[in-house]
C-alpha cells in the first residue's frame, strides 16, 4: 500500500501561511499575534484568512509595541499557550531586545526548568525589496549570540513550512527569519500535509568538489547565481550549503564538506565584522584546521547600516564578488 | 475622558467660526496663506501618488486630509526651532522649509530625502515608530540648557502612543520641563489597527494626565484650531512653561502607504463621505466664502504657482545626479575605520567606478 | 491630582478606625493574622540584614517599612493566582507561599531562591525594572482566554514608571481587559533618586488616567487600607471587570540594597522618625491595643515562633548541598544544544567533577 | 628644560572618574547623565563629587529610563552637547537597544553628515563580582556588529583615563565598558594631567615567541595568571595582547603578533559563539594564514546566560583552562 503525499506549488509566504495554519488547528493552545496580522492579514499576507478562519481569540492585532508583544506572549507562554509573535520586520525587533534578552531566553534556566516560553517569534528580514531604512536590517548575529534561542532562516516554500512547524514543535523559544526576497521569487512543491525538518540540520543545495560555499536564507540566489556562472566559466566545481539554522549550526556537514573540499567561503548579507560568518569560521577552524587549502573566504554585507534602497544594490553582496571569492580562494 | 478634552474647534464643517475662539487674532491674508499652503501641499500629495503609479517613485507615504494638522502646527512654529517628523509628515515639514525636490528624491530611496535646507532644524523623518519623541526631548532640553528660546515640535501617530518611547519622551520632557510640544496626528489608524484595538481610552490627549502636562484635544481637521493651539503650547514653551500634549483627530483618507489595501480592514466610503464634511480644505474653502474672500481666480492661480513649483521639483529631483558610493561609507564615521576602507577598496575593485 | 487620589486610609497613625472604611468585613482573628504575617515578614528581613553582615548572605535587599502593601497585597490573593515579584518582594512572596529557605538562598546567589514551592504561582523575582508588568499581563491574558478566575498581581517600584514596559505593559492589559493589579509600591525612591526626580506627578496612581484604568491610592503602610484596596481590585479582576492600578504610598527604612549608603542622598532621621508614627506593624499594635486585643504573651509566642521558623529555615540554607554544575547546563534548553554539549564535556574534563 | 608629569596612584574607577573630571572641566558641553550619576555619585562612584563640582545642569540624575536616556541624548547631542550617558549595568543596556541601534549609530549617516550623535555610552560590566542576575553580561559582541559605534574596554587605570578622554573627543558613538573586577583590582600610576590613548590600538602586555593570546578587559587578570603560571612551568613564552579597543579592532598588532608566534588563543568571558573570538579569528584567517601552525585556541564562557554568583566561578574562564588551552595549542 502507498500512501500519496498531495503536493502543491507554493511560494515561500504560502508555506509560512500553511504552516501556521496546520499548527493553529492542530493545537488550540496556539496563537498568532502582532501588528496587523489579523484583520488585514499581515503586511506581507503572511497570515492571511488565519482571523477568518480561526478567529480574534487566536489571531490577535496588537498594540504598536514590540517590547509588549514580547513580554505579554512570555506570560501567555509561561501560562501554557504558544504564541507565534511576528516583528513587523527584524529591524523593529530591537523595542524588544530586553524581553527577548533577559526573558524569553531565560526563563527556563531561570527556574529550572519549571517555566518555559516556547515563543516563535516570526520576522520578515534582509534587504533588495527596495523597503524604507530600518526595515531591511539583516542582524542575525545579535540572536545566534544569545543563549537560549534557537535561530532558523529558510529560504524556500519547503523548508519555511517544515522550520516553522518544528519551530512551534520546539519547547524553546526560537527566532524564525524570513529573508523578504524570498516570500514570492520561487514556487517549490510543497507538501499539503504536515511535517517537519529538523532544527540544526543544514541543507547541501548542490554537491561540488573544490570549494565549500557557507550560506542561507536571500543570499542563496546570489550564491547560486555565481555558482552556476562560475562553474559555467571555468573548471571548477563548487558544493553549496545552506545552513537553514544558524544557531545550533550543522557542525558535521560544515565540517565534512569542508573536509573533502579544502576550502571554503562564506556568504551573508549581514556587515561583515561580527557576522555569523565568524562562527561559521570558528566551526571550521575547529574541525578542518589541517583540511583548509586557502584561507577562508567572505563575502558579506559592509560594515554599515544597510542604505535606503537607491543604494541597497551597491550593499548586496553580489555574484561578482562571489566568483572573485572563489576565484581567490582556488588560486590561492 | 471625552467630555474633559472636548474637540477645540475654531471653524466648523459648514466654515463658520466659532465666536469665542479668538479668529481675530489672525488676518485674513493669514488665513488665506494656509489655505495655499494645505493646497500646496495637497497637489503635492496627489501628484506623489500619480509618481508612485507611473512607477517613477517608489512606494509613498500619503497624508492627504491630515493637512490642516500638518500645515497648521508646522505654522506656529518660527526658523530656528526644531521638528521631529515621522514618514508621513512631508505636509510639515514642506511647510517649515524643507525642500520639495528632496522631498521627493526620498521617495526615490534617496539619502538626501531625509536632508532640509541648511539652517533649517528638521530631522530626518522618524521610521521606528515613536522613537523620535526622546530626541525631540532631548533637543528641546539643549535649547532649555543654553537658554534660548527655542523650541520642539514633534509628530507622532495614534499607533505611536503604545510604544515606550512614547512614554519614556513625555516622562524626560515633564520632568524636566523642556520647551517641546508633542504633536499628535490621530488619523485613527495604525496601518489596519484601528484605535480601539490600540488603546483602551477615546482620546489621546489624556494620556498627558499621567505626566501632569498641559493636554489638549483639538479637531486637527480644522487648521485654525490646530494653529492656535500649537502657537499657544509653542509660546508656553517659549516662555520656560514646559511642554504640551496635542491631539489632533484627523483621518488619511488613501491607504497607510501605497503597498497597503485599506479595503482589506476598512470600509473606504468613510473617506469619500469626509471628503465632503470635514474636509480640511473644503473647510476653508466654505469660510473664505462665508467670508466672501474667496475668488476663483485667486485659487486657480495658486494652483498654476503650486503646479509649476511641483513640476520644476520633479524635474529637479529627474535630473539629480545617481546617488554616489560615498553615500555608503562617508558618513558611518567621521573617517571610515580600516575595515570599511578595506571594504570600499575592494568594492571599487569590482565595480571599477570612481568612488 | 493629589485631590483626586486622596490616600485611602482606614486605620491612622494612631491605630484609630477610620468609620466609614467597613473594617467590619473582617475579623479580629484576620487582623491579628495580618500583625502576624507582618511581624514574620520582619523578623526574617532583620535577620537577613544580619546574615548579610555576618557574611552568611551576600548582598541583600531590605524591604523593612514596606510590610503592609507587601503582606496587605499578598494576602488579597488566592492560591492559584499569580503573583509577579521584584527582588525587594520577598515579604509578598513569602505571604503567599514561596519557602523560606529559598527565600535565603537567593541571597546566596542560589538558583533556587527563585523558585517557590510547586502549585504556588511566583515568578522568579523580575531584575530588569519593570520587565515583570508585561508578563503579568499575559498571564492574566492566559486566564482570561482560559475562561478562569485566576488573576495576576505584580509588583514594581516607583522608579519603575518611567521605564518603557510601564507604559506598555499597563496598555496592554487595559486594551485586552486582562484580571490583572498593577501594585506599586511608591516608597519614594529609586537607589538615591526620589520620586521628584523621578516623575512631574504627585501620584503614581493618576497615570491609570493614560489607559481609562481602574486606578487608586493608598496608605500603603495601613495593612487594612492595602488589604482591601486590593481585594477589590482582584475581586474586580476576577468578575471580569478590567485591571486596575494602584499605588500604595510607602517608605524604605533602610538602605536601598545592604551595598548602598543611603546617608549619600538622604537624611535618614526621617527613616527613624518614621519608625515612630506610619510603622505599619506599630499601627497595628496600637490598633490592637486600642481594641484591647493585645497581649505581650501572644506576641512573645508569635515571636518564638517565628524566631524557630528562621532558624530551621536558615539551618536548611546553611546545609543544602552544594550547588549542581548541572544549573549551568541543562535548562539553557530542554536538551543542551551541540556547543554546550561540547563546552560541558570540556569542563568536566578540566574540574574532573561528577556533572 | 623637562616637564615633569605628576603622577598619582589611582584604581581604575578613579581613573574613570578623573577623566570625566578632566572632560567636564575642559568643554562646558559635556554632560554626564544616567541613575543615581549625581547626588549618589553612581552606585560604583565613578561620577563621585563630579554633581557638587559642576552642578545639577551638568550632572543628571535622570529618571530611570535606558531608552530615554539614550534617545534624550541623542537630543542633546546633535544640538550641541557631549552626553556621557552611564547605563547602570551593561545587562541594562537592552532597553536602549532600539535608540543606539537606529538612532545614535546612524543619525550621522542617516544625515550626510549634518547631525552627529557623538555619545559615549558608559557601563560596569562582567561577572565576578556576586552581583545578582543579569548585572553581569558581557555582550559586547552585540555591539562590535553595530555599524557607527566604536567599543572600548580597558582593563587598568591608565588605559582607562586616556581611553574616556579621547572617547569623549572622539566625534562618534562610543561604547566604553568597564570591567567591574578591574574597577578596584589594581592601582598604577596615572598622569594627573590630561592624556589620551587611541582608540583601536592593542597593548601588548607581555612579550612572547611561542603563541599569542588575545585579550581584554577582566580576563587580562585570568590570562597574565595562566600565562604566568605556564611559563614557570615549561619552556613556553606566551606573548599577551589587550585588545583594548574591539572595534576598530587593531589589525596590525594581532598579525604582527601571530606572524612571530604561529599560535593564537582568543579569551573571552562572552559565550563562545558569536563572540568576539570570531572576528579575531577572522582577522588572523585574513592576514595570518600561512604562518599558523595549529588552529586557534578559544577559551569562552559557555553559550548560557551568565549564572547566579554561586556559580560565577564556574563559568568564568579559568587560567587552569587557559593553560590547557595553550598547551594544546603548543602540542598540536
Ligand atoms: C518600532 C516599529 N514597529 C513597527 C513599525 C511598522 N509600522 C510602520 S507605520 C506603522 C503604523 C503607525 O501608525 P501611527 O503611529 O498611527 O501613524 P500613521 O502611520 O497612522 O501616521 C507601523 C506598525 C515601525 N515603523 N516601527
Ligand atoms: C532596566 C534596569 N535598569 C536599572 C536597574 C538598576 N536598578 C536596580 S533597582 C533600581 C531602582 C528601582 O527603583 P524602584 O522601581 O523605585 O524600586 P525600589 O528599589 O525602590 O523597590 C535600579 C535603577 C535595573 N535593575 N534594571
Ligand atoms: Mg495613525
Ligand atoms: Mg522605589
Amino acid at each position: 500500500m502507498t500512501t500519496s503525499v498531495q503536493m502543491k506549488k507554493m511560494t515561500m509566504i504560502q508555506g509560512i501561511n500553511d504552516a501556521m495554519r496546520t499548527m493553529l488547528a492542530e493545537d488550540e493552545n496556539v496563537l498568532v499575534m502582532g501588528q496587523d496580522v489579523g484583520v488585514n492579514g499581515g503586511v506581507f499576507r503572511a497570515t492571511e484568512g488565519l482571523y477568518e478562519e480561526f478567529g480574534k481569540e487566536r489571531i490577535i492585532d496588537t498594540p504598536l509595541a514590540e517590547s509588549g508583544i514580547i513580554g505579554t506572549s512570555i506570560g501567555l507562554a509561561v501560562n501554557g499557550f504558544k504564541p507565534i509573535a511576528e516583528m513587523q520586520f527584524f529591524g523593529f525587533i530591537y523595542p524588544a531586545f530586553n524581553q527577548i534578552m533577559t526573558h524569553a531566553t531565560r526563563i527556563r534556566q531561570r527556574s529550572m526548568g519549571r517555566y518555559t516560553a516556547p515563543i516563535v517569534i516570526r520576522a520578515p528580514y534582509g534587504a533588495g525589496v527596495k523597503a524604507p531604512e530600518i526595515h531591511s536590517d539583516s542582524v542575525e548575529a545579535l540572536f545566534t549570540h544569545m543563549p537560549g534561542i534557537k535561530v532558523v532562516v529558510p529560504s524556500n516554500a519547503y523548508d519555511a513550512k517544515g522550520l516553522l512547524i518544528e519551530s512551534v514543535n520546539d519547547p524553546n523559544p526560537v527566532l524564525f527569519l524570513e529573508p523578504m526576497r524570498c516570500y514570492r521569487s520561487s514556487r517549490v512543491e510543497v507538501p499539503e500535509e504536515k511535517y517537519t525538518i529538523k532544527l540544526g540540520k543544514a541543507a547541501v543545495r548542490k554537491e561540488g568538489e573544490d570549494i565549500s560555499v557557507f550560506t542561507w536564507g536571500a543570499m542563496t540566489i546570489e550564491t547560486m547565481k555565481a555558482v552556476e556562472q562560475i562553474e559555467k566559466e571555468q573548471n571548477v566545481s563548487c558544493e553549496v550549503i545552506d545552513l537553514r539554522t544558524l544557531y545550533p549550526m550543522d557542525k558535521d556537514t560544515i565540517a565534512a564538506s569542508v573536509q573533502k573540499t579544502g576550502r571554503a567561503l562564506i556568504v551573508h548579507e549581514a556587515p561583515a565584522t561580527g557576522g555569523v560568518s565568524g562562527e561559521v569560521m570558528s566551526v571550521i577552524n575547529d574541525t578542518s584546521f589541517l583540511y583548509l587549502r586557502s584561507p577562508v573566504e567572505r563575502v558579506c554585507g559592509f560594515d554599515i547600516p544597510v542604505p535606503v534602497y537607491s543604494l541597497e544594490n551597491e550593499y548586496i553582496p553580489s555574484p561578482e564578488k562571489i566568483k572573485n571569492a572563489i576565484q581567490r580562494s582556488i588560486s590561492f | 475622558m471625552l467630555d474633559k478634552f472636548p474637540m477645540q474647534q475654531i471653524l466648523n464643517e459648514e466654515g463658520k467660526v466659532n465666536p469665542d475662539a479668538g479668529i481675530d487674532k489672525i488676518s485674513i491674508e493669514q488665513i488665506k496663506h494656509f489655505y495655499y499652503l494645505m493646497l500646496r501641499a495637497r497637489l503635492l500629495d496627489k501628484k506623489s501618488v500619480k509618481l508612485q503609479r507611473q512607477g517613477r517613485i517608489g512606494t509613498y507615504v500619503q497624508y492627504e486630509g491630515q493637512e490642516a494638522a500638518q500645515v497648521g502646527s508646522a505654522a506656529a512654529l518660527e526658523k530656528g526651532d526644531w521638528m521631529f517628523p515621522t514618514y508621513r509628515d512631508h505636509a510639515a515639514t514642506l511647510t517649515f522649509g524643507h525642500s520639495m525636490r528632496n522631498l521627493l528624491l526620498n521617495w526615490r530611496g534617496r539619502i538626501e530625502g531625509g536632508l532640509p535646507p541648511e539652517g533649517i532644524n528638521i530631522f530626518p523623518p522618524a521610521i521606528p515608530i515613536a522613537s523620535q519623541l526622546p530626541h525631540a526631548a532631548g533637543a528641546a532640553w539643549a535649547e532649555k540648557k543654553r537658554g534660548s528660546d527655542r523650541v520642539s515640535l514633534v509628530y507622532f501617530g495614534d499607533g505611536a502612543t503604545s510604544e515606550g518611547d512614547f512614554h519614556e519622551g513625555l516622562n524626560f520632557a515633564s520632568v524636566f520641563q523642556v520647551p517641546a510640544v508633542f504633536f499628535n496626528q490621530n488619523n485613527g489608524f495604525a496601518i489596519s489597527v484601528p484605535m480601539e484595538k490600540q488603546m483602551n481610552t477615546k482620546t489621546i490627549a489624556q494620556k498627558g494626565l499621567g505626566y501632569d502636562m498641559e493636554c489638549a484635544r483639538v479637531d486637527g481637521n480644522d487648521i485654525l484650531a490646530v494653529y492656535f493651539a500649537v502657537k499657544e503650547a509653542v509660546e508656553r514653551a517659549r516662555k520656560g512653561e514646559g511642554p504640551t500634549l496635542l491631539e489632533a483627530v484627523t483621518w488619511r483618507y488613501g491607504a497607510h502607504t501605497t503597498a497597503d489595501d485599506p479595503s482589506k480592514y476598512r470600509d473606504q466610503s468613510e473617506s469619500e463621505k469626509r471628503r465632503e464634511t470635514t474636509d480640511p480644505l473644503l473647510r476653508l474653502e466654505r469660510y473664505l466664502k462665508n467670508e466672501g474672500e474667496w475668488e476663483d481666480a485667486w485659487t486657480a492661480a495658486l494652483q498654476e504657482d503650486i503646479n509649476k513649483e511641483i513640476e520644476t521639483a520633479l524635474e529637479e529631483m529627474e535630473n539629480y545626479p545617481e546617488p554616489d558610493m560615498s553615500q555608503l561609507f562617508d558618513h558611518v564615521f567621521d573617517v571610515p575605520t580600516w575595515t570599511i576602507q578595506e571594504q570600499i577598496d575592494e568594492h571599487l575593485a569590482v565595480k571599477g567606478r570612481k568612488s
